[in-house]
């Protein structure tokens, strides 16, 4: 039994201290507010504190914190994208991920795994290709593997997935990673809260106010503060608080849905992900097989549930392990994705001074929860967008300078 | 010794079948109809299962599927649901989760070391030193998890059907019952669903000790199955809530799709159990449980037994207890005000006559378990304080039992109504969240609905039925039907405001699914997690597979006592399908993978084709020929083509006819090039793009007549660029129609120098060039066949693309084939085509763009009229048109003597450190004797002759030069 | 009665015709269509579909020779399309029928909810279709068209489902 | 699932449906600046509310116009955009 749990249980008190201070009225101005209690808006918050100082901040959460998509994702971190900026960016995360339970000593389960990207198509393979040379260009270690070596990882998944769309090989990507999501919520706001940020649940945001193209401050059920630099950073609620600015951005909405399956001893090492099967798949330290599937075709801001999804999800999760014919679904659950035309984020500063967006996280937001902290952290302190975010500014759509990620049309997450 | 009863009529075993099985390692027998839960407890078996966290021994909790207790395996299924499964014969059952069987589990150490496992302890720990975690993270998995996955199981492809009525009734208790026949006397067509093997909810079980229950069961069953316009499904559960009253009947043979015109909800309510230390220990149970026991199965559920209630249920339990030959050593009434059986309550008088001792004001403090720690025996009784919730354990006192039958309250089985959108509020009469706005179309009965006395339940029943009549505009005139409301709960409160003993040392269970006790909601609360959902997500509670049935609402009355709010401040948290976990094999079940096939597939697979998925279609990549690799056959087939002739089946295009005056200007509207003028018995390239200016895909306009262009498009896109079509045409409103002709007619295309000579036997078309040159197109008959003939350029410059009915191309086929043996004709397949299509340098959407490439990028800028005044794509043309372009499609060779790693499609362009762009075509091309490809790269390197390097997957950089296209200059004629 | 049937009669004639005046140049041919969309009418021993509001599907029943007739008149007519078809086309009937049904189509397709002349354009299996009901000899027989292209896949579905159908009957 | 009513077939479940993207008049090509045109082709309104929607019946090939509520999925009409089109000429 390793040492600190011998401490936290013989310590007296055992429950620690609060993770974040339980507060209920803001005060009247912030140096910044950060709307958004999700991770990156939390990780936002820990980061203008840690590296640049900045404390007078407030984060507004209309419901609880993490309670977002940050507490509905499958929790996968990977970095194997398209573009060279793509890769880059979230292998900047990822290692921040390798060290970040240490940093915010908590134990977030981030669990290295190996991550495989399956294709069922010369079309994919090519793909696959495409994204690993990429990959290994800026040195992440991603590979093309046949099925030898996917079957080595995992000898339970039938190659010729019911003899439907047989398996030609894969995107091996070896730090590809779970985390226990919650947890790196709840880490950063104990985080923030430490270096002095204020954290307000049950706190919504009813306007903002602009003059002369500036911001000046938010309106909130909790009454009006002041401030001059407003963070949005609210997932599917983007549209809505852009809209208070009149911010017109091409993020629209769209349900994701995943489920899980009753606990099982383990079995599944890999994070396997299939995009003709539109299947996501890993096992939990609990044991649960959590899966996910591709977006709902569909703008609706619901996190509801359908039928269809899991319906077609476990028929192809049986194609793919037919022998979890009698494995029960225990739960589905939905959640509101920010989706972009180029399956990137919009990040960075906007027309309106002292407004910056941290949006268009679709499906892949909870992978870049350090570094989209970290970068729009130094974007705010500095007033300049971050460097690693310059592909994802907002200004690419009117400069016709979409991201490339669009190239690969496959499932992500 | 048996704890099996006498006969009793309302048991649902026969007792004229024995069934024996094995429980870990031990034969028992039981009857047909009992569960494995059930027969184990008849042979006086408590262990049953071991728990999640700290495996502690665990016993029947609810018999009704609200706790997981008791989960098994066969050896061949998994997480089997002991309580409700019926035992089958032969059947070699063990506890899942357990280190050497669930009596000796080793994992039981874990118990006595829980004290050092707090709520969330696994945040706090392992992670320091970084390099350790995985050790522990190993350590956790194996000890988390249940049962053990058996990968040889089979594959089952559950049936799943619709159906369709006016009214779904989800529950078969008195509420239900009453609702269906009801709503079915009106003339609706009824769906009632019930999970339990037999319908009659708790009036199979909750006797009281009379038989004023059964005789209602008995009427209400007579007048339900009298009605045939009632389809009672029984051993079903609805799974959940969907959209527009869609809801998931799922049985043991599959699924129904119910789509309702209304739903009643009278599921009832999960009887909860109380909070005090040990009532987890086998032979603690609900009284609903005990109730089952006795009257379902014919099963005591222990000798000598102590009720403890908040509520006058308790009195009920205890009557049907004695009934059953329990002698009732006490009654253990949290409430002080029960003192001597007051409320009124009938049951309490009967059990004051019974000389029955009543503790009211008292609680158990804890209950005490056999040396062996296998089961209860006794309990520590104080007395409590009702109102601070507090054991005053100064004065207490030991009876001896060998069982606890537990009635505190009860929680709404309401998660369809909270899927449905059903807005609750908490009632305090009855203790218990109810729904105060109901979306339209949805009702709800009985419990769920607050109402728990048995001639009001069967009122609402009434009430909501006639209600639902309203609704569907039913209402008749012989029934009076009006819009009534809920009665409201007159007496005491069905339900306890805080069952709960606190207790210092703890081990009393809120969740028996994860280990839960009150302190760990007091620790979590401490650390700040004192939102009801945060709190869910750090103690996981109702995160078990019993998702909260018997804890979610002690969890909300817990945080409710901590924060000191009412319990609504608190909320719930929400509920998601499914009612019970459901296997994917019924979820999945049979899943359709249309295909569509052409009209010469027969051949393709009589003649060794290997297929490929494009799109829904079927089509044969290559022909393999004995001892060929793929290779090698699509090199034979190319060299056909180049030297002979080759027939490929392109049935699988997109082809849409364009009628009408305005033909051409829709074609201008929607494609980059310009149609107005063009020849009749003429084609024309199309290239569509998006209103981003993205290419989308390309194909050919055939013009057969001044209103009438007959394109031809790329498979994988024919239904979408059609569908994009009707779209325009819905908005542009010009005088055209469009006829999707892709199914209904099939191509081939003959290729090569031989093709004239082939094609002239069987048309008296003259294809000589100077009539019919390249570009033209001509009506006529093949083999006999009306067929198309269009002289496309895509694989050869030597080629006619013929067109005829999908029922006629196997007769053209045949007869190419014949006319052509002479000439070595062969069939290609569409990989060869490919490498056909690269030697003469056309770039392909899809292949050669990706979902960003503009026009420019691909050298198509002679496709794009931007001289014209509209079409999809130009204006964002426009706008492109003013930047520099920063990729360039290029035709390349490698060097004809080059030996080393052949580059692949997708490998990197690269110049320095730079990614240049990268190869998105390449094959080797005997006919050039090179390996030819496309690939994008910066436009410095665009111009011909120019090399750059294209690094292959092991990292080597080759050389590759600019040239012209096509790389196959002309065709020869044979 | 048998317990189901399921019968290809692909082969039959069938035609098709769209456009604004699809259904004037029907009416010269003494065609008789149905008054409403999606609705059917038998006529000289031909079923005649109206397929939405202007598109007509014409399948020649054993005997008629409407399609054939049709298909001789190749003078084209502005605002009349025809729309060349090779449909797969099936006929289900049995005390079963809806138990098949059930699983192949979420519509309600039983006698209450179909009415005698509906046509409906749907989902089958997967893909899509033509519906239609219709009484042959006392027997309520159900109409199925695809793309002919979808065929052996259909055929495919309605037999392996037939079978498993058949099974359940044999058992019981 | 949801059922969508389609101003031609009748009510059928979302599965017959494809999702075509909001109604949007594009702006006069020709007068419009380079900003406007790529505001139109790649910004959306993406907030929730009633909005006009492409919808397709794809066993019948019948585009329409579907009137939701983005926020509650509630769908108050739906029709033939030429029938609209040519209502409102009608009421000119």
């Amino acid at each position: 039994m390793p040492f600190r749990l011998l401490k936290y249980a013989l310590k007296k008190e055992y429950p620690g201290k609060r993770f974040f201070r339980a507060l209920e009225t803001p005060k009247k101005s912030y140096d910044v507010v950060i709307i958004g209690g999700g991770g990156h808006g939390l990780a936002a918050a820990y980061y203008l504190g840690k590296d640049h100082g900045i404390t007078n901040v407030a984060v507004l959460e209309k419901g609880y914190i993490g309670g977002g998509n940050t507490g509905r994702n499958t929790a996968i971190v990977r970095s194997n994208y398209l573009t060279p900026e793509g890769v880059n960016f979230y292998d900047a995360s990822v290692k921040i991920y390798e060290g970040l339970s240490e940093e915010l000593d908590l134990n977030l389960f981030y669990s290295t795994r190996g991550h495989f990207t399956l294709a069922h198509t010369e079309s994919a393979m090519r793909t696959m290709r495409w994204r690993a040379e990429v990959n290994k260009h800026v040195g992440v270690d991603s590979r093309v593997v046949g099925v030898d070596e996917i079957a080595k990882a995992c000898p339970q998944l039938d190659m010729s997935c019911s003899g439907q769309t047989p398996i030609l090989g894969a995107l091996y990507h070896g730090p590809g990673s779970i985390a226990r999501h919650d947890g790196v919520a709840w880490g950063y706001a104990r985080g923030a809260d430490g270096y002095g940020s204020e954290i307000f649940q049950n706190t919504e945001v009813l306007s903002i106010t602009v003059k002369n193209g500036k911001v000046c401050g938010v309106n909130t059920n909790k009454g009006y503060i002041e401030t001059k630099q407003v963070l949005c950073a609210v997932a599917g609620f983007t549209p809505r608080i852009t809209e208070m600015v009149d911010l017109k951005t091409p993020i629209v909405i769209h349900p994701l849905q995943a489920c899980v399956t009753e606990p099982m001893k383990p079995w599944l090492n890999s994070i396997l992900v299939s995009g003709s099967l539109h299947v996501y798949v890993s096992q939990s330290s609990r044991g649960e097989l959590v899966m996910g599937s591709s977006l709902d075709p569909y703008e609706i801001h619901s996190s509801r549930s359908t039928l269809d999804f899991v319906e077609g999800l476990t028929a192809h999760m049986l194609d793919m392990f037919p022998f979890l014919s009698n494995i029960k679904i225990v739960r589905q659950w939905g959640g509101m994705a920010d989706m972009t035309p180029d399956f990137a984020p919009i990040m960075g500063k906007t027309p309106i001074e002292g407004f910056y967006i941290d949006a268009g996280w679709g499906t892949w937001g909870f992978k870049a929860t350090p570094i989209s902290g970290k970068t729009m952290a130094a974007t705010i302190a500095n007033d300049s967008n971050h460097a690693l975010i310059h592909t994802f500014r907002l200004s690419r759509f009117e400069d016709y300078e979409l991201t490339g990620e669009k190239g690969a049309a496959s499932v992500g997450h | 010794m048996s704890l099996r009863n006498p006969y009793k009529p309302s048991e649902w075993i026969n007792r004229n079948k024995q069934i024996n099985f094995m429980f870990e390692g031990e034969a028992f027998t039981a009857f047909e109809g009992d569960t494995i839960s059930s027969a184990l407890w008849a042979a006086n078996q408590k262990v049953l299962g071991r728990s999640f966290k700290y495996h502690r021994p665990r016993g029947v909790l609810s018999l009704a599927n609200h706790d997981v207790n008791i989960l098994m395996t066969d050896g061949v299924d998994t997480n089997i649901r002991a309580d409700v499964v019926e035992v089958k014969e032969g059947m070699k059952l063990y506890a899942v989760n357990t280190k050497g069987g669930v009596k000796k589990d080793k994992n039981r150490i874990i118990d006595f070391i829980s004290p050092f496992l707090p709520v969330g302890f696994y945040y706090k720990a392992f992670h320091k030193p970084r390099w350790l975690f995985p050790f522990w993270e190993n350590v956790i998995r194996k000890a988390a998890g249940l049962g053990v996955v058996n990968f040889n199981y089979p594959r089952i492809l559950k049936r799943k059907l619709h159906t369709h009525c006016d009214l779904l009734v989800v529950g078969a208790g008195p509420a239900g019952l009453t609702a269906a026949y009801t709503a079915a006397t009106a003339g609706l067509q009824v769906i009632l669903v019930d999970e339990n093997r037999c319908a009659g909810g708790s009036l199979s079980y909750d006797r009281g000790g009379d038989s004023i229950t059964a005789e209602h069961l008995t009427t209400l069953l007579q007048k339900v199955n009298s009605l045939p316009n009632i389809n009672l499904i029984t051993g079903a559960y609805a799974a959940g809530y969907y959209p527009d009253h869609l809801i998931p009947i799922v049985g043991a043979a599959g699924i129904t799709k119910v789509r309702a015109k209304a739903v009643i909800v009278a599921t009832g309510a999960f009887e909860q159990p109380p909070v005090f230390r040990y009532n987890d220990l086998p032979g603690v149970m609900l009284g609903s449980a005990a109730q089952r026991l006795i009257y379902r199965y014919g099963v005591k559920p222990c000798n000598n037994g102590i009720v403890f209630t908040a509520n006058n249920y308790g009195y009920r339990v205890a009557l049907d207890l004695l009934d059953a030959g329990t002698s009732v050593s006490a009654i253990v009434d949290l409430r002080s005000g029960a003192q001597g059986g007051a409320y009124g309550d009938l049951c309490a008088v009967e059990i004051a006559k019974r000389n029955v001792k009543i503790y009211a004001g008292y609680c158990i403090y804890e209950a005490l378990a056999t040396s062996d720690r296998s089961r209860v025996s006794g309990a520590i009784i104080c007395a409590y304080d009702d109102k601070n919730n507090v054991a005053l354990a100064d004065n207490k006192f030991t009876l001896d039992c060998d069982g606890i039958a537990m009635s505190a309250g009860w929680a709404p089985a309401a998660a369809l109504l909270y899927q449905a959108g059903t807005q609750m509020q908490f009632d305090y009469s009855v203790q218990q969240f109810v729904p105060n706005r109901l979306p339209a179309g949805v009702f709800a009965a009985g419990k769920v609905n607050g109402v728990y006395e048995l001639d009001q339940r069967m009122k609402d029943g009434e009430r909501a039925a006639n209600d639902v009549l309203n609704y569907l505009g039913k209402a008749s005139v012989k029934i009076n039907v009006q819009k009534s409301n809920v009665e409201k709960h007159g007496g005491t409160s069905p339900s306890h405001a805080y069952p709960m003993v606190p207790h210092p040392k703890g081990k009393n269970f809120v969740d028996f699914d994860e280990d839960i006790q009150i302190k760990d909601f007091e620790n979590a609360a401490k650390e700040g997690f004192d939102n009801i959902e945060l709190m869910k997500r750090f103690t996981t509670v109702g995160m078990g597979p019993s998702q909260g049935k018997h804890s979610n609402m002690s969890a909300i009355r817990i945080l409710a006592k901590i924060r000191g709010l009412p319990v609504e401040k608190i909320g719930t948290t929400t509920s998601r399908p499914f009612f019970h976990p459901t296997p994917m094999g019924h979820l999945g079940g049979r899943g359709f993978h249309p295909h569509r096939l052409t009209s010469l597939h027969d051949w393709h697979a009589a003649n060794g084709a290997v297929f490929t998925d494009i799109g829904a279609w079927k089509r044969a990549a290559y022909y393999l020929q004995s001892g060929q690799t793929k290779e090698e056959a699509i090199q034979t087939e190319a060299w056909a083509v180049r030297n002979a002739a080759g027939i490929i089946d392109g049935s699988s295009l997109g082809k849409i006819e364009v009628h009408g005056s305005e033909a051409a200007e829709f074609l201008e509207r929607f494609f980059t090039g310009k149609y107005a003028q063009q020849k009749v018995g003429t084609w024309r390239y199309t290239l569509l793009l998006d209103e981003a200016g993205v290419v989308i895909d390309d194909g050919v306009a055939s013009r057969m007549s001044d209103d009438l262009f007959y394109l031809s498009i790329g498979t994988t896109n024919a239904a979408a660029v059609y569908r994009e079509m009707q779209r325009c045409q819905q908005m542009w409103q010009l005088d055209i129609g469009l006829v999707n002709v892709t199914g209904a007619l099939g191509a081939i295309n003959l290729a090569g120098p031989a093709a004239q000579k082939i094609l002239a036997g069987l048309t008296d078309c003259d294809l000589s060039p100077a009539p019919f040159p390249l570009g033209h197109v001509r009506e006529t008959l093949v083999a006999n066949i009306p067929s198309k003939i269009i002289r496309a350029s895509f694989v050869s410059d030597m080629a006619y693309e013929l067109h005829s009915p999908m029922d006629q191309v196997p007769h053209v086929w045949a007869a190419l084939l014949k006319a052509g043996k002479q000439h070595g004709i062969r069939a290609f397949g569409s990989d060869t085509q490919r490498l056909l299509r690269l030697e003469m340098g056309h770039a392909m959407p899809g292949v050669d763009t990706d979902g960003l490439t503009n026009p420019f990028e691909m050298g198509a800028d002679w496709a794009v009229k931007m001289d014209k005044p509209y079409f999809i794509g130009q204006r964002s043309l426009a706008i492109i048109n003013k930047r520099p372009v920063n990729k360039q499609l290029v035709a390349f060779t490698l060097d004809a003597n080059f030996k080393g790693e052949m580059p692949l499609e997708c490998n990197l362009v690269i110049d320095g450190d730079n990614i240049n762009g990268r190869v998105t075509s390449i094959g080797f091309s005997q006919t050039i004797g090179q390996t030819i490809g496309l690939a994008y790269v910066k436009p410095y390197q665009k111009a011909v002759g120019t090399t750059f390097q294209i690094r292959t997957d092991n990292g080597s950089l080759v050389s590759a030069t600019v040239v012209d296209t096509p790389f196959f200059k002309k065709q020869k004629e044979a | 009665m048998q317990a189901l049937s399921i019968t290809d009669v692909s082969e039959l004639m069938r035609y098709g015709v769209k456009g604004p005046q699809a259904a004037n140049w029907l009416a010269k041919h003494e065609v008789v269509i149905p008054a409403k969309p999606n609705a059917w009418v038998l006529n000289k021993n031909a079923i005649v579909m109206r397929l939405g509001i202007s598109e007509f599907l014409i399948e020649d029943q054993k005997g008629g020779e409407t399609c054939s007739k049709l298909a001789a008149d190749t003078l084209r007519v502005a605002g009349v399309y025809k729309a060349p078809r090779v449909d797969a086309s099936y006929m289900l009937a049995g005390s079963e029928v809806h138990n098949l049904l059930s699983e192949i189509c979420t519509l309600d397709l039983s006698e209450s909810a179909l009415q005698e002349n509906d046509v409906i354009m749907t989902q089958v299996a997967g893909i899509s279709a033509t519906v239609l009901r219709q009484n042959i000899n006392n027997e309520m027989v159900y109409r199925l068209w695809c793309d002919g292209t979808y065929g052996v896949y259909m055929k495919h579905i309605l037999l392996e489902i037939g079978a498993e159908i058949d099974a359940m009957e044999t058992k019981s | 699932m949801k059922l969508l009513t389609c101003p031609v077939n009748g009510t059928r479940p979302l599965s017959e449906f494809i999702f075509g993207g909001e109604y949007r008049p594009a702006p006069d090509q020709n007068t419009c600046t380079d900003a406007e045109w790529a505001a139109y082709v790649h910004n959306r309104q993406g907030a929730p509310g009633d909005k006009k929607e492409w919808w397709y019946h794809s066993p019948s090939g019948t585009w329409f116009i579907a009137e939701r509520n983005t926020l509650t999925d509630k769908v108050a009409r739906t029709y033939l955009l030429a029938d609209a089109n040519k209502l409102a000429e009608d009421s000119k």
